[in-house]
Parts: structure tokens; C-alpha cells; sequence
């Protein structure tokens, strides 16, 4: 039997989950994306295994982890999904943007470059150095 | 290692630990005892610098001495090496006497933001990393207290600055620290150059050697980064901008600090590092650091004449002051490098006293314009008034006050610099400094012209009656009207320090 | 080719056939039955490669277990039954194009390696629950004891997780 | 302590004690006076020694180290500086009295006071020095001192604009003069007078190097004496106080100019072309400030632009030679200008007003004033036998001697000096005359006081006209001033041994000639006056038409400066403050900005997209390793 049908079928499977992890909005889906790029491992591992024949059976013994640990994984994932839930009423990703840089972030307590009043958005720290002059008499 | 070492080392220590103890007594009761505890600590740091002048032999004062030397980071090959000579001493007694002068003057007047215990502790802690630099004789040892520096002076400007309407504090304090940040990261690039080539970081071995090991070109590209790094801080025209706003918003006492000492790390830093370290750099660069320096005299004297706010107006007067340092500095001549240290000094006393003066004037007009203390000061509170007359005209360089000397020895440098440099364009530069000295008494009595004197009824119509120089004014300001005068008469008093330690960098003498 | 090449070419069209469908479907619902078939196809292959052992917890765990509580997070999350338009990104071009080309990567790479290599399946199954218990509690079991602790911080963070939100809900 | 310590010392501790404890005036009045008066006394005594067998003492008192030509705290005394000391000590005693009385309500009274006696330690200083160093830290306490006391009034614009124009006007010379310092320092290997004097034999230094050295000095002399073209200031400093016009602006700081170039002569004597320049300098302000005087309607700014030429007088006769002579007429100028400045302080006094066609008919009212002001300006014309005479002669003298025996670089120059002179004696005589006539005679003065003034101020007047009327004799001799004088000359013996020659040394009597030549243009001078006045009885300078404006103005000389050099410097000033905001500022401001809107544009790519995140980190990866197999490929 060639090795190279199982070799495709595993990339093929990894792909679909890196596509589905890229593109689904859904993070349940997403999750599921993950799942498919574990199964694509764990066939590799299985393949190689048995091909290279390893007493050890290095291969299987650690598919048996993956799978333990996707079991982990899943829950985990499921509770974090699951809070974002209750949080934002939504776990579309698209809509989830807590991660981004915003320009009206909460906390200018410390020294921080933008002075506190800053009140035009494009007039630098430096910049108001421009305004500044004693004016010739 | 001499028996009286310690001094140096307990000099940078009691500010340090002054510091902490400020900061860590808790409450009220902190902030009751903090500027009374601050005070004694820079009275100790003042008596220690004392000391260490007494201990001082001054008929060595071209070798360094009260030398500590210890491994520090030997993995790196870094020694915590400290030493005073003849060129640094002064400063060391300048800093911790301006420090104590500010520390005493602010157990009764405080900056508006009140905070005193961390204002105190800010005020040591400036003062650690200034007499760090000025005795630290390892050129690691000597970034790290240039850039402890920089943090307290932040706090100072933004935390307890006053806005104007042109910039915040905050904003003034920010330009500082980034044109000063950046300027250090250049420097201790050249730091770098010269580590690579060499192999070591300290200094009295890097003077000795005096350049030796290094390349022309090297050399060049050394004196360059640690120029341009230490010019920012000096500053030299074109790199000076940070200077007026930074002055205009910083308190009184941090305006004297910040002109009274830190400016002098810059000139200090090349004279102490650049000048003897890579020679022949500093030869090729020097006709240009002579240049910018007149041209930082004329445009400082220029910018002034058209100044219509007492501390900017001040600030920019310190940019043609330190021209003239520059340019001492770069006739590579004893005379030029005495004269350049001599107005050092001198303009650390006596424009720490303008921005002293001002800043009483400013606290009891509420503003530092023109328009905004009025005239005929002379009429509303004379003793002022002529302290600032006073200041004005040693700040001017009038011959018998301690600003004569140094400019002086710095033309005199520049009328015959080093066999080296072309002559002709340091005939021309003399002749361009000296018409900025005409424009820097020109500005400085058209101040005094426009704030002390005027028609009675001219005066700020709110104030017509000042409360004069209190006596914690007095108290501060008179060491330094005294030290003025006194350096004035008696030149040979810091000469006779500077001289042998200028003979012994260029290798001409002792 | 052998006739186990063809079985296993066959399982490997129903798990990637499944695999898309879970990648591109708009029902929710049906993504995670389709990644049932994924799985099972997937655990069919493990059975042609002899690894026995492996394929029964394959269905167990994945089938069985996770499958389910994928489910369940469809279900808390309020999944719309029946076909949504917006399940995927309006640029999905571009992760489809990446996805694609991360599968031409690795398989460039696997087949230009072992492009040739053949399987002996011949003698004793690979993995059979004996070998893998044998290796398993000789060769593994301090990585399968401490798995096992991974597991039970996992299971106490998913209810840390969850409780905390709980106690918001209560109060 | 030596006497000239001590003359040094005595004022700067009276002006200590009187600016530091601002006391009560009585208080201030009593050290002002009292430091002049010991003063006076410590230079009289050293005046007499040198009178009666010479003193000549040089001593060091330290070193001030700077890596080149040593300085030297050195302060020397001698024929000239015992001569110019008690000049100046016996000025400021009497200005310290008269100011008593004339300023004693002001309330300012006390720093007054305690700046008179700075100056006079500054002056004291400028005398005694045998340092160029230490004589140039004189020569500017004395400019800063004389801009204070302009602008002792400072609540009047024209005081405060006086005061700052006379510092940077002689600021600018003085800078020059530094540089000839340091020329002059470098040049030879020592700042110290006394030794430059025993370099000068040999050969100091090249002859053109000298000659540039030398005019550097004269820029400072120039600027300090109010010479073309630095004369603009000195007008206008009449608006100090009058004794400090007597003081400052006539008598003695004006003088340091003068003093300076007699004090460095064997070093002026050895550029010839400098001294022919100084020549002409002095001859063409001379001419220039005695007409501007005559038209002048402030009886002050009449006296200082008679003063202008005087000094030129005392600059002519140094630069033709006539050393004695130019001293000579330092000596007797300092008493009869101050005489003249302390009686026009007395008729402001009383008039209360400086225009001269405001007052009149004076001399009933205030009899003492009338006659030592006569006095006064008798000497100014040079009518024998006032002191003035025989100085202006002994100048006419000397310039005669030099076209005769052909010492000067250029023939022509003392020619040019003499007759310029001679042309300056009648102009001289017409200005003197119109102010006496318009002061005292005619009938038009209302004084708000019509009484004399008191004797704190008339004292000092008869006292400074004695010594007018006196002083002329000494010239007589030349056993007597030349000798006191007695410009010692430093010879170098074979052996290294320094010794001290005096010079040969000049009779300053008049000469026939000149004397009658002298007094017949004087007599026409004022006589032209009084008969322009007698017939108008109006002020005799509206005879001069058109001209009268430009005299008027001075020439226009300060609204020239005013178009090229303050109104550039002005806009400049402004341009600079502009640039430094928008060129220089700009620039850090720029890249403060560029580097802000840099990191906005990468900050956009931070929007939250965890899933753009990822494809954009899996493409890099794919790319990473496409671009590593295709560099392995190659």
C-alpha cells in the first residue's frame, strides 16, 4: 500500500480546517476547523507509525494524547465560547473586536504620549510645538 | 583608592537614600516632614561636596582623584568607577549647591501641583544621576546616570509644570525626554564605536590612550555620535528646540536645575569623553561644533531680541551662552577649553539665578509675559528688580561677574585655536561671537528696559504693590549672587582647578 | 495499487468530502453531523492501517463525545436552525486561497520526501488494544499520567469558566 | 596696601555698604561722600609724592591661569595715573557733594550714590591698572555704571532708551577692543602693561599686525571717548543726572579713551598709521560735534557735544604726537567741564527746564552761577588766562612741531589736524557764546525758583573755577606738569636689569603764533554770535537756516544707524523667531509627526480580526518557506 494516499488525504483534511479556522464566522465552527486540522495529525502520525513500523509506536501513543487533549481542548474552548456568549450576546467573530487597538481606549491614567486633553486627533505631542511662539513685536 | 574615597561614593548615596525615605514615610506626616527632610538631605550632599573640595589636592588637580574603583558587571568588563579632577570638581560643588539651593527654597514655595513628598524625592533623585555624571569615570557607568537624569526631570516638567497657552507641560516634558532619549541612544552608540575598537570603557584608560587603536575615520564617526548625542542636551543649534518650551513649563526650581546643571552635562560629557578619547575625531569635527556654536550665539541673541516672555526669553539666552562654550571648547585650546568650563559655571550661577528671579517674578504675577508682569518693576519691588537688573547684567558677560571670564577666555581661544584648525575661520567666528555679545547685552537691558523700568503708571494695574524679595529669596539667591561676584573678582579661584586638568587632556602640560 | 489502496482512497474521499461540507455548509446543525462522517471516515482509515485500538477511541471520544458537546455549544449559543447565509467571511477567497496553498505546501513537502514509500501491512495488526495498551503502560505512562492530569485542570478550568459567568447570572 | 589699592579699594567698599544695606540717603550721603573724600586724599597723596620726587610702582597680586599669555592682577602707579587719579577723585568728590543737595529727595538717592562710588572705583581701577585684562574689567564697570545713571530716571523713555545706547553703542567698540587686547596679549606673550613697554624696543610684533591690533584699541577708545563713529551715544546720555553728566560724560569716563591711548603710547607710537588715523578721526569730530553744538537748544546736549570735541582735541594731539599736550588738556578739560555741567545743573535747578531758549536774564538771579560758568566757558574758548588756553595751545603747539620736525607717518596729517583745529576754535567760541548769552542775558526766564542754589552746589562750583582759572599755569614749566606726568620709559639694560628712564620732556607753553591766530578766530566766532543776538535778540543759530536741522540732528547719523543697523537687527530678531518655528521647529516637529502618522497607518491593520491575524501569519509562513526552497533550489 502507498503511503502517499494517506499522506494527501491528511493535507487535504488540514487544509479544509485551516480554511474553515480562516473563514468561518461561527466559533463553534471554527472549533470545528481545529478538530479537522487535529484528525489531519493524527492520521499522519498513524500513517508513519505503521509504515516505519516503531516498536515504540511513537505515532499511536501520541494520536492517543491528541485525542485526549482535543477532548480537553473542546471543552475548554466550548466554556470560553460559551462565555463569550453570555457576554456579548454573540460568537461571531467578525463582531468580536475587544483585541483591537481603539482610539477611545478607557485607560490614560499614566504617562502616556497623548496628553489627556488631547482634543484634536491628528495634532501630534510634538506637533503643538508648531504652535507655540513668542510673537515678534 | 584614597582614604577619603568615600566621599564620592556618600555623595551619590545620602540624595539616593534621601530619596527613598522621602518617598516611604507614609500619610500626612510624610508629606509634613518630606521638604524639611529634603533640605537636610541636600544640605548633607552640599557638606559632603564641600568636603570633597577640601580633600581635594589642588596642586594635583589635573589627575583625577578620591578615586573608587570596583568591579561592577566584570562579565562586561564594567567598573564602577568614580573620580573627581580639576574639571569636574567644580561642577560636582555647582550641582550640590544649586540642588540644596532648590531643596531649601522649596520648604516654603511649592509648585502649584502640591505632591511635596514626591516632588522631594524627584529633586534627590535628579540630583543623584547629575553628580553621577559629573564623578562617574566609566563611560557605561556615565550613560546610566546621564539617563537617570532624564525620568525625575520628566515628572518635574509635566507633573508640576505650568501649561502655557502655546504647550502643555505635558507636551513640553514629553519633547524633552524623546529629543534627550534620542540624543543619548546616538551617544551611546559612540560609546559602542569606541568600546569595539578599543576594548574598554574606562575613561582614564581611554584618555591615556588618547585615540590610540583607532582608525582616522573611526574616529570620526566616534566624536560624531557622542557629539551629536551630547549637543542635544547642551543644546546646540539646530538641536535646541526642546529647550524653551521644556523651560517655559517647567517650575522655578526645575528651570534652575535643568539650565543651572543639566545643560552642563553635554559640555561636560565632551570635554570629559569626546575631546580626549578620539582626538583626532574631535579635530576634524571641532571647526563645526565652532560654527554651530556662533551661529546657536547669534540665533539665541536674535530670538531674544524678539522674546516677549521672561523664561523663554531666558531659555533661548542659554542656547547663545552655551554657543560660546562650544565654541571654547572647540578651539581645542587651553585657554578656549578654560574658558569653556569657566562659562559653564557661570551660567549655571547666574542663569539659575535669572530663572530663580523670574520665577518669583512669575509666581507673584501668575505669568512670565511681558505684558503679563507689566513694568516699572524697579518702582514695585526694588530689591527684585535689581537682583534681576543684577543677574541680567552678569548674564550679559560684564567683566568683574563671573559671565566675563568665560566668554572671554573663549574669544581669547578662538583669536589662536589649535595649530590644526584653520585660523581664518575661527578669526571669523571670534568676530561673530563678539557681535553676539553686543546683541546679548542688547536683549538682556532691553529686558530689563521693558520689565524693570517704565512709566510708573505703566505698571501691571492689579499689582501695584509687590511683596519684595522674601527672605527664603533672599536666602537662596544670595550664595549665588555672592559665588557671582566673587568669580567675577577672583577668576584665578576656579582657574587655578580647571587649568592643570585642561593641560593635563591636551597633553600640553603636567 | 492494491486493493487496500483503493479502501483507503475511498475512506479518504468520504472524510475530505465530509471535511468540506463541515468547511462550507450553511447549516450549522449539518456542520457538526459532517464532521461526524469526517471522523468516522477518518477512524475507517486508522482500521485500514491496522491501528484497531485507535480507531474504536476515535469514535468514542470524537464521535461520541466530541461531536456531542459541539452540539451542546450549538445549542447554548442559540444556533439558527436551518441554512444561514453569513456563516462564512465575505473574504473567504483569501483564506480559501492560503488554505490551499498551506495543503500544496505540506504535501509538496510530504510527497516530495516519502513521494514512493510503500506500507507493510503484512504479520500482527500495529496497533491492536494489546500493543498499545503494552506500549502504552511500559514505553508512556508518565506522558499518560500526566495527560491525565492535563485533563483534570482542563475539566476544572471549563467549570471555573462556566461558573463564573453562572454567578453573574444568579446575581 | 599700595595707594592705588587703596584708591581702588575705598570707592568699591563705599558703593558695597551703600547697595547692599539700602539705607536712609542721610546715611548714603554720609559713606558716598566719605569714601570720595578718602579718596580724594589717598590720590592727593599720592599726587603730592609724585610731586615732590616721583612714584613708580608696579606689583602683582596674582595670577589668573588660563593655558596661554599669563594675567595678571597688577596694578601700577606712575606720573600719568597719579595724574588722571586725582582728576577723577577730585571730580567725584565734588559731584558726591553737589549731588547731595541735587538729588537729596530722591528716593533713589542711594543707589545713586553707591553707583557714583562704583564708578569712581571702576575709573580708579582703568588708572591704576598695569593688566590689559584687568583694565578692560575698569573700563566696562564703568560703561555698565554709566548705563545705570543715564537711566536714573527710567520712568522717562528718552532716559531708558539713553541709558541702553550708551552701554551697547561703547559695547561695540569695547568688543574690538578686546579683540585688539588679545592681539596685542598673544601678539607679544603678556597682558601686562609694564612689560609690553619693555617689549616695544625690540620688535613686538609685525608691523601690520600692530597696525590691525592697534585700530581694534582705537575702535574701544573711539567708543568709549564718543569719537566718529561711535559718537552718537553720548548726547543722548545727557539724560542722566547732571552731576553724573559732570562726572561720567565729561570729566572722567569720556577721558578713559584718552587716558587709554596715553597709557599704551610706546605701543600707538610704534604704528604710525593708527595714530594718523586716530589724527583724523579726531579732526573731523572735532569740526562735527562743535558745529552740531551750535545749534543744540539743550543747554546739556550743547555741553556734550562740546565735550565730543574737546576729546577729539586731546585724541589730535596724541595722534600728532603731542603727548603732553593731549594730557594737558585732559587734565584742565575735567575742571572746566564739570564746572560747566555742575552750573548747567544749577540753572536746570532753578529753571527747571534744559532748553536753553527757555531761560534768560539769569545772571541777576543767580550771581555765582553767572561767574563761574563764565569762567567755565572762557576756558572752553580758550581765552587766556584760563586753563583752557594754554592746554589748546600746547595741542596747537605740538601739531606745528609735527609738521615741523616730520615725525608723522603723513605729512598732511598735521596740517590737517592744526588748521581743522584752528577752524574748531571759532565754532567753538560762536557756541559758547550763544549759550551764555541765551542763559544769562535777555529778559525772558521765569524761574520757578529765583533764588541761587544752595552751598552743597555752590561750593563745588567755586572750588572747580579756581582750579579752571589755575590749572593753566603748571604748563608753564616743563619741570612742572611734564615732569609730574613723566611718562617713564622702560629700557632693557645689556644685563636684563629693567630701569626707568623718563622721557625728554616738552615745554607746554603757547607759541606766539598760534596763540594770536587762535584768538583772532575766537574773537570772530563770538563775535558773530553777539551781533547775530544783539540785533534778533533770538537764538543766533536760526542764522544757519537749513543748516540748522541737520546740526540739529547731528548729522543724521542716528537715524542712519537706526536704517542700518537696529531696524535690520529688529527684523531679523523677528525672522528668527519665525524660523525657529517654522524652519527649525518644524523639523523635529515633522518628524515627530511623520513618525506619529506611521505608526496610525500600522496601527489600522490593529483592528481586533483574529481570523486576518491568522491568514496573514499563515501566508508569511507559506511564503517563508516557498522563498526558502527556492533559494535552497537554486
Amino acid at each position: 500500500m502507498h503511503l502517499a494516499v494517506p499522506l494527501v488525504i491528511a493535507s487535504a483534511l488540514f487544509a479544509i480546517g485551516v480554511y474553515a479556522v480562516l473563514a468561518r464566522r461561527n466559533a463553534v465552527l471554527v472549533l470545528m476547523g481545529v478538530e479537522l486540522m487535529l484528525n489531519a495529525v493524527n492520521l499522519l502520525l498513524v500513517a508513519f507509525d505503521v509504515y516505519l513500523r516503531d516498536t515504540l509506536h511513537t505515532g499511536q501513543a501520541l494520536t492517543l494524547f491528541v485525542i485526549t487533549i482535543a477532548a480537553a481542548e473542546i471543552g475548554l474552548g466550548l466554556a470560553i465560547v460559551l462565555a463569550v456568549f453570555r457576554g456579548s450576546a454573540t460568537i461571531d467573530l467578525d463582531l468580536l473586536r475587544t483585541l483591537a487597538d481603539h482610539d477611545d481606549g478607557p485607560d490614560h491614567d499614566g504617562p502616556d504620549l497623548d496628553a489627556p486633553d488631547a482634543d484634536e486627533d491628528h495634532d501630534t505631542t510634538i506637533g503643538r510645538q508648531a504652535q507655540r511662539s513668542g510673537s515678534p513685536p | 583608592m584614597s582614604a577619603e574615597a568615600w566621599v564620592l561614593l556618600a555623595m551619590i548615596i545620602v540624595p539616593a537614600l534621601g530619596s527613598a525615605v522621602v518617598a516611604l514615610v507614609p500619610g500626612p506626616r510624610g508629606d509634613r516632614v518630606a521638604r524639611p527632610l529634603g533640605a537636610i538631605f541636600g544640605g548633607i550632599t552640599l557638606v559632603l561636596a564641600v568636603v570633597a573640595v577640601l580633600a581635594f589636592d589642588h596642586d594635583a588637580a589635573g589627575t583625577f582623584q578620591l578615586e573608587t574603583d570596583l568591579s561592577w558587571v566584570p562579565a562586561l568588563d564594567l567598573r564602577f568607577h568614580l573620580g573627581v579632577d580639576g574639571i569636574s570638581l567644580p561642577l560636582v560643588l555647582l550641582t550640590a549647591l544649586l540642588a540644596f539651593l532648590c531643596l531649601a527654597y522649596t520648604t516654603r514655595v511649592m509648585p502649584k501641583a502640591a505632591q511635596p513628598r514626591a516632588f522631594v524625592a524627584v529633586l534627590l533623585l535628579l540630583e543623584v544621576g547629575l553628580l553621577g555624571t559629573f564623578v562617574a569615570l566609566d563611560l557605561v557607568l556615565f550613560f546610566l546616570f546621564f539617563e537617570v537624569v532624564l525620568i525625575p526631570m520628566w515628572f518635574v516638567i509635566a507633573v508640576w509644570g505650568d501649561s502655557t497657552p502655546s504647550s502643555t507641560a505635558r507636551s513640553a516634558a514629553n519633547t524633552f525626554i524623546l529629543y534627550t532619549l534620542l540624543g543619548s541612544a546616538v551617544m551611546v552608540l559612540g560609546f559602542l564605536v569606541v568600546h569595539a575598537e578599543t576594548g574598554t570603557f574606562d575613561l582614564v584608560a581611554l584618555a591615556d590612550g588618547a585615540g590610540a587603536g583607532m582608525a582616522r575615520g573611526t574616529q570620526v564617526i566616534a566624536a560624531l555620535a557622542m557629539l551629536g548625542g551630547l549637543a542635544v542636551k547642551t543644546p546646540m543649534w539646530p538641536l535646541h528646540t526642546w529647550l524653551p518650551d521644556a523651560h517655559t513649563a517647567a517650575p522655578t526650581v526645575g528651570s534652575v536645575l535643568l539650565a543651572g546643571a543639566l545643560l552642563k552635562m553635554g559640555t561636560y560629557g565632551m570635554v570629559r569623553v569626546v575631546l580626549p578619547v578620539v582626538p583626532e575625531g574631535t579635530e576634524v569635527l571641532a571647526p563645526y561644533l565652532g560654527a554651530l556654536g556662533v551661529v546657536g550665539i547669534l540665533y539665541g541673541s536674535f530670538a531674544c531680541l524678539a522674546q516677549t516672555d521672561l523664561k523663554r526669553l531666558i531659555a533661548y539666552s542659554s542656547v547663545g551662552h552655551m554657543g560660546f562654550v562650544l565654541l571654547g571648547i572647540s578651539t581645542l585650546t587651553p585657554a578656549g577649553i578654560n574658558g569653556a568650563l569657566y562659562a559653564n559655571v557661570a551660567h549655571g550661577l547666574i542663569t539659575g539665578l535669572l530663572f530663580f528671579v523670574v520665577g518669583g517674578i512669575k509666581d507673584r504675577h501668575g505669568s512670565s509675559s511681558f505684558d503679563g508682569v507689566g513694568r516699572a518693576l524697579y518702582a514695585r519691588a526694588p530689591r527684585l528688580a535689581a537682583i534681576l537688573a543684577f543677574a541680567a547684567v552678569a548674564s550679559l558677560g560684564l567683566p568683574g561677574l563671573a559671565g566675563f571670564w568665560g566668554e572671554m577666555l573663549t574669544l581669547l581661544g578662538a583669536y589662536d585655536p589649535s595649530s590644526a584648525l584653520p585660523r581664518g575661520l575661527y578669526l571669523t567666528l571670534m568676530t561673530l561671537a563678539g557681535v553676539g555679545a553686543v546683541l546679548t547685552a542688547a536683549y538682556l537691558l532691553q529686558t530689563v528696559r521693558r520689565v524693570c523700568q517704565g512709566p510708573i503708571a505703566d505698571a501691571a494695574p492689579r499689582r501695584s504693590s509687590l511683596e519684595d524679595v522674601s527672605s527664603i529669596e533672599a536666602l537662596a539667591w544670595s550664595p549665588l549672587v555672592v559665588l557671582v561676584v566673587l568669580l567675577g573678582v577672583w577668576p584665578g579661584l576656579l582657574l587655578g582647578l580647571t587649568d592643570p586638568a585642561v593641560a593635563t587632556l591636551l597633553g600640553t602640560g603636567g | 495499487m492494491t486493493g487496500l489502496d483503493v479502501v483507503i482512497g475511498l475512506l479518504g474521499l468520504v472524510a475530505v468530502g465530509a471535511a468540506l461540507m463541515v468547511a462550507v455548509t450553511r447549516q450549522l446543525v449539518h456542520a457538526a453531523l459532517w464532521l461526524v462522517v469526517c471522523l468516522a471516515a477518518v477512524a475507517g482509515c486508522f482500521l485500514v492501517l491496522t491501528a484497531e485500538f485507535l480507531a474504536w477511541v476515535q469514535v468514542l471520544i470524537y464521535v461520541g463525545a466530541i461531536v456531542v458537546i459541539l452540539l451542546f455549544g450549538l445549542m447554548l449559543t442559540r444556533a439558527p436552525i436551518g441554512p444561514v447565509t453569513d456563516l462564512s467571511r465575505p473574504r473567504r477567497l483569501l483564506a480559501g486561497t492560503v488554505a490551499v496553498a498551506v495543503g500544496a505546501v505540506i504535501v509538496t513537502a510530504l510527497l516530495m520526501a516519502f513521494g514512493g514509500a510503500t506500507i507493510d501491512l503484512s504479520g500482527a495488526p500495529q496497533g491492536d488494544a494489546t500493543t498499545t495498551g503494552t506500549v502504552i503502560f511500559r514505553a508512556w505512562v508518565l506522558p499518560f499520567e500526566i495527560i491525565s492530569l492535563l485533563l483534570l485542570s482542563a475539566l476544572v478550568g471549563a467549570i471555573a469558566l462556566s461558573r463564573a459567568s453562572g454567578d453573574e447570572v444568579d446575581s | 596696601m599700595t595707594p592705588a589699592l587703596a584708591a581702588i579699594l575705598v570707592p568699591a567698599l563705599a558703593a558695597l555698604v551703600g547697595l547692599t544695606a539700602l539705607g536712609r540717603s542721610r546715611r548714603a550721603a554720609a559713606v558716598a561722600v566719605g569714601g570720595a573724600l578718602v579718596t580724594f586724599a589717598v590720590t592727593a597723596g599720592t599726587a603730592i609724592a609724585n610731586v615732590v620726587d616721583g612714584v613708580a610702582d608696579s606689583a602683582s597680586y596674582g595670577l589668573i591661569p588660563n593655558g596661554t599669555a599669563p594675567m595678571q592682577v597688577a596694578l601700577r602707579l606712575d606720573g600719568l595715573s597719579a595724574t588722571v587719579a586725582i582728576m577723577v577723585a577730585a571730580v567725584a568728590l565734588a559731584v558726591q557733594i553737589y549731588s547731595v543737595s541735587y538729588l537729596g529727595g530722591d528716593p533713589r538717592y542711594p543707589s545713586y550714590a553707591a553707583l557714583i562710588s562704583l564708578f569712581t572705583a571702576a575709573m580708579m581701577l582703568v588708572v591704576h591698572a598695569d593688566d590689559l585684562i584687568i583694565l578692560l574689567i575698569g573700563w566696562e564697570v564703568m560703561g555698565i555704571c554709566s548705563y545705570f545713571l543715564v537711566a536714573h530716571h527710567w520712568e522717562l523713555r528718552d532716559a531708558r532708551r539713553a541709558g541702553v545706547k550708551a552701554f551697547l553703542v561703547t559695547r561695540i567698540g569695547d568688543i574690538a577692543f578686546m579683540f585688539g587686547i588679545f592681539g596685542l596679549g598673544l601678539g607679544s606673550g603678556t597682558f601686562r602693561i609694564s612689560d609690553l613697554e619693555l617689549l616695544v624696543g625690540d620688535d613686538l610684533m609685525a608691523g601690520n599686525t600692530l597696525t590691525v591690533v592697534t585700530l581694534l584699541l582705537l575702535a574701544g577708545v573711539v567708543g568709549k571717548s564718543a569719537q566718529l563713529p561711535l559718537q552718537v551715544w553720548l548726547p543722548d546720555a545727557m539724560a542722566g543726572p547732571t552731576p553724573v553728566s559732570a562726572l561720567i560724560h565729561a570729566a572722567t569716563m569720556v577721558a578713559a579713551g584718552v587716558f587709554l591711548v596715553a597709557r599704551l603710547y610706546d605701543v600707538f607710537l610704534a604704528a604710525a598709521a593708527t595714530l594718523a588715523v586716530l589724527a583724523v578721526i579726531a579732526a573731523i569730530t572735532m569740526l562735527g560735534a562743535a558745529l552740531a553744538a551750535l545749534v543744540q537748544p539743550d543747554i546739556k546736549r550743547v555741553l556734550a557735544y562740546s565735550t565730543i570735541s574737546q576729546l577729539a582735541y586731546m585724541l589730535a594731539a596724541l595722534g600728532v604726537q603731542a603727548y603732553e599736550a593731549g594730557m594737558f588738556h585732559l587734565i584742565t578739560h575735567g575742571a572746566f567741564k564739570a564746572l560747566l555741567f555742575l552750573a548747567a545743573g544749577a540753572l536746570i535747578h532753578v529753571v527747571g527746564t534744559n532748553l536753553l531758549p527757555e531761560m534768560g536774564g539769569l545772571r541777576r538771579i543767580m550771581p555765582v552761577t553767572f561767574v563761574t560758568m563764565t569762567i567755565g566757558l572762557a576756558a572752553l574758548i580758550g581765552i587766556p588766562p584760563f586753563s583752557g588756553f594754554f592746554s589748546k595751545e600746547a595741542i596747537f603747539v605740538g601739531a606745528e612741531e609735527a609738521i615741523h620736525d616730520g615725525s608723522a607717518a603723513t605729512a598732511w596729517v598735521p596740517w590737517f589736524v592744526l588748521v581743522v583745529a584752528m577752524i574748531t576754535v571759532t565754532v567753538t567760541a560762536a557756541y559758547a557764546t550763544r549759550l551764555w548769552l541765551l542763559a544769562f542775558f535777555g529778559t525772558r526766564s521765569a524761574p520757578a525758583q529765583p533764588h541761587e542754589v544752595g552751598w552743597t552746589m555752590r561750593g563745588p562750583l567755586v572750588v572747580l573755577a579756581t582750579t579752571t582759572v589755575g590749572l593753566g599755569v603748571i604748563g608753564l614749566r616743563n619741570d612742572w606738569f611734564p615732569a609730574w606726568l613723566d611718562r617713564l620709559t622702560f629700557t632693557v639694560e645689556p644685563a636684563g636689569i629693567t630701569d626707568l628712564v623718563p622721557a625728554e620732556a616738552t615745554l607746554l607753553a603757547p607759541g606766539l603764533v598760534t596763540s594770536i591766530a587762535s584768538l583772532v578766530l575766537a574773537a570772530i566766532g563770538a563775535g558773530l554770535t553777539y551781533l547775530s543776538w544783539r540785533r534778533t535778540t533770538a537764538d543766533p543759530a536760526r542764522l544757519l537756516g537749513r543748516l540748522e536741522p541737520v546740526l540739529d540732528r547731528g548729522f543724521g547719523v542716528d537715524s542712519l544707524y537706526d536704517r542700518v543697523v537696529v531696524r535690520p537687527a529688529r527684523r531679523i530678531a523677528a525672522a528668527t523667531l519665525v524660523a525657529d518655528r517654522d524652519v527649525v521647529g518644524a523639523a523635529v516637529t515633522g518628524s515627530g509627526t511623520v513618525s506619529q502618522r506611521l505608526g496610525a497607518a500600522v496601527r489600522r491593520s490593529q483592528d481586533g480580526d483574529l481570523q486576518r491575524y491568522l491568514t496573514v501569519l499563515l501566508a508569511g509562513t507559506v511564503l517563508v518557506i516557498v522563498a526558502a526552497w527556492t533559494a535552497a533550489g537554486t
